[in-house]
């Protein structure tokens, strides 16, 4: 099931509610494998919530997420199995340093193909691998969080403004990343105010 | 198991390099236990009585104190909400990281205990039941706080909050544990607490990190 | 009737608690009311609006 | 089972059928409970020990039943509200929360101004009293956390974890304090508790628990049909109920 390419996220009539006033309601599209989805939307339209909804963390008020037409939470290991997330904020400890963070990346995703250094080369931080993360400025932070990317052996990738606070070379190798990804039969949803250039014809466009 | 211990290496390593700041709640304990004498009178004799009270509130309020710690910050950076997404049983990441607090804060206090106790002439012969009470205890009390501090973790003003919840489900245990000890004093049996509060820990480890699974899942609702 | 109120003795005990109660209870029925009417003129604007 | 609370559980079919009940309990609670305290204060002979000042745990008993009673039906709701993901159960937990909160104060008030006369101090650590207290600690802890939260959903499934967390635990409360209660008091206090079982004495008593519960409930279901509205508020059958009352 999880190594055929015939991947697909469908959502349906989903439904979102924070406090008494609705985000969304009756929300459906899907994403196939090989395809990246682009959500846009002003502050405050419920991005975010999309998302969190879409990786499980938080649960509809109406609709369902299915993975492979199989809701979410009925087949959990399964899809956490093939799911990244990176939200806004890093996830990065700084009271750790940059190899400390990413080793625990790497033991927690594992991937024997990659190593410390390596990785660090490809964000930038090879200098900086015993640096604590307090010190790093907010860019290579972000880095830092998306190294994710370059050891990432799952299909789905919701990134919630990957793109924030890089610099335009990083950027570019992040669009590359998601670019191999893709055609590797891999599935993409990220949130984005300024614009991403990917394959045109492999992007849908949600506006909510 | 594997998320077990790599959740639990990863909250001690976090730890060692906050150790200042774990450092607090045992500093509170020590000044807050020093300060009965000053405040109620030096008498052997009445310190030795209000003993296993002064130490086991003490010890209490100071494990109240560092339960924001357990996860507030992972809440903030974002890593939480990166750990709750790892695949595999998430009563294995709760109760690696209540783990990882006890380690850091109850056993400290388990071990700062009897110092505290020879400042109010507690006799010596019962102070292996105040540490043994409290070893069976602090564990209870990072549970229970564990499902405060998830049900409180969105709100603004969580800490105070969490430990008015969680305050009253300490006093069985409170009760329980300065019986014990003041049993112990009195040359009492006190294997039939020992045996109580076990069978509390028991309960408390089998059912409370689900109610913390569902408070988290609540407070990303 | 005298002795009735006096209840032997311990008057401001017995009538004191059953004032408070009756007080309570009934502040919590009245509440309620309130609540309702509240709520009521809160949602007639509201469709008002619309 | 499914499918019946699915059914009394929308939130518009409860506003129907609950309409009734609430009334006929309001009228039943009324009748009970003035018939209850005129029988316990003026029928009911006064007590050989404690004379007329027993009169006051025909309030102070069902108060203290009440508040525990008041915790339960908190904690069932709490666990429909988690499960099924009912939003009736959701607006029980918070107006159930405060009624019983006001019952454990009632309960604790009628406690001490019983226990001056008895005792001679208006405060004595004994057994029930200090669960009462340890629970309207608990009803506190459960009301703060329940508006902590600006999204009332979401507060209350806080309180419905909270509620149900509580309602393992105070069973071990309860009787940790009264091991606690009986190892450093003597038993030479009378224990605060129904009065000794003499048949005209026990008549009004039940009554008035019969009272009280059927108070809580027309209570509850005024406060819940409240809620219930007021959740419920952008939905069109909300507006045909308004419209038939403007």
């Amino acid at each position: 099931m999880n190594n055929s390419n015939h991947l697909k996220l469908s959502v349906s009539q989903l439904c979102c509610e924070r406090g008494s006033r609705t985000l969304f309601d009756g929300l459906n599209f899907q994403v196939n494998d090989g395809e990246a989805m682009i959500i846009q939307g002003s502050n405050g339209v419920g991005k975010t919530s999309l998302l969190r909804i879409i990786i499980g963390l938080s649960l509809a008020v109406k609709g369902e997420v299915c993975w492979n037409d199989q809701e979410i939470h009925s087949i959990n290991e399964e899809f956490q199995k093939q799911l990244l997330y990176i939200g806004h904020s890093a996830a990065v400890k700084t009271e750790l340093t940059v190899r400390e963070n990413l080793q625990l990346l790497l033991r927690f995703w594992p991937n024997d193909k990659v190593n410390i250094v390596e990785l660090a080369e490809i964000i930038g931080l090879r200098k900086r691998l015993s640096v604590p993360c307090s010190r790093l400025s907010a860019g290579q932070l972000r880095r830092v969080s998306l190294a994710r990317l370059f050891i990432s052996t799952q299909k789905l990738w919701i990134l919630d403004e990957p793109l924030t606070a890089l610099d335009i070379n990083f950027i570019g190798l992040i669009e590359q990343r998601l670019q191999d990804h893709l055609k590797q039969g891999g599935l993409a949803i990220l949130t984005t105010h300024r614009g991403i250039d990917l394959d045109q014809q492999k992007v849908i466009v949600l506006e909510i | 198991m594997h998320l077990f211990l790599s959740v639990l290496n990863r909250d001690l390593m976090l730890a060692i390099r906050r150790r200042r700041e774990l450092a607090n709640p045992l500093v509170f304990f020590i000044i807050i236990v020093s300060l009965f004498p000053l405040g109620v009178s030096p008498d052997k004799e009445l310190l030795r009585e209000i003993a296993p009270g002064v130490i086991w509130v003490t010890a209490l309020l100071a494990m109240l104190m560092s339960m924001d710690t357990m996860f507030r910050s992972d809440y903030d950076d974002g890593s939480l909400e990166q750990l709750l997404l790892l695949p595999g049983p998430k009563i294995f990441l709760i109760g690696a990281k209540i783990t990882a607090h006890w380690l850091s804060i109850g056993l400290p206090l388990v071990i700062l205990a009897p110092v505290m106790a020879l400042l109010l002439y507690f006799p010596s012969h019962a102070i292996v039941t105040l540490m043994i009470t409290l070893l069976i205890s602090t564990p209870i009390l990072s549970l229970l706080g564990a499902v405060g501090v998830a049900l409180t973790l969105s709100l603004r003003s969580g800490g105070i909050l969490s430990s008015l919840l969680i305050l009253p489900f300490y006093i069985p245990v409170l009760i329980f544990s300065t019986m014990a000890i003041n049993a112990a004093a009195d040359n009492l049996p006190v294997s039939g607490y020992y045996s109580l509060l076990g069978a509390f820990l028991i309960i408390s480890v089998l059912l409370i990190p689900f109610a913390v699974v569902a408070a988290l899942r609540v407070s990303y609702n | 009737m005298k002795e009735f109120l006096n209840m032997g003795g311990y008057a401001i005990f017995v009538w004191s608690s059953y004032a408070i109660v009756v007080i309570v209870m009934s502040g919590n029925v009245i509440a309620a009311k309130m609540q309702r009417k509240r709520i009521i003129n809160e949602l007639q604007e509201l469709s008002e609006e619309e | 089972m499914m499918q019946f609370i699915h059914k009394y559980g929308s939130p518009r079919y409860f506003y129907q059928w609950s309409a009734p009940w609430q009334f006929w309990l309001t009228v039943l609670s009324v009748i009970l409970l003035a018939v209850g305290t005129y029988w316990g204060l003026v029928i009911a002979p006064p007590d050989y020990q404690m004379g007329d000042s027993y009169r006051i745990l025909y309030i102070h008993a069902p108060s203290a039943w009440m508040s525990m009673f008041a915790y339960m039906v908190m904690a069932f709701s709490g666990i429909i509200a988690l499960v099924w993901r009912i939003k009736v159960a959701e607006v029980v937990i918070g107006q159930c929360a405060i009624i019983g909160g006001s019952f454990t104060a009632l309960a604790l008030i009628t406690g001490m101004l019983w226990g001056k006369p008895m005792w001679g101090a208006y405060w004595v650590w004994d057994a029930r009293l200090t669960s009462e207290l340890v629970l309207l600690f608990l009803y506190m802890g459960v009301l703060a956390l329940y508006s902590a939260f600006e999204d009332p959903r979401t507060g209350a499934k806080a309180a419905a974890i909270l509620s149900i967390v509580g309602v393992i635990n105070i069973p071990i409360i309860h009787y940790s304090v009264e091991w606690w209660n009986t190892l450093h008091q003597g038993p030479t206090v009378t224990k605060l508790d129904k009065p000794s079982a003499h048949i005209s004495m026990l008549i009004p008593l039940l009554i008035m628990f019969v009272g009280f519960k059927t108070y809580f409930f027309a209570l509850l279901f005024a406060r819940v049909r409240n809620g219930i509205l007021f959740r419920e508020k952008n939905a069109s059958w909300v507006k045909e109920v308004l419209e038939l009352k403007s």
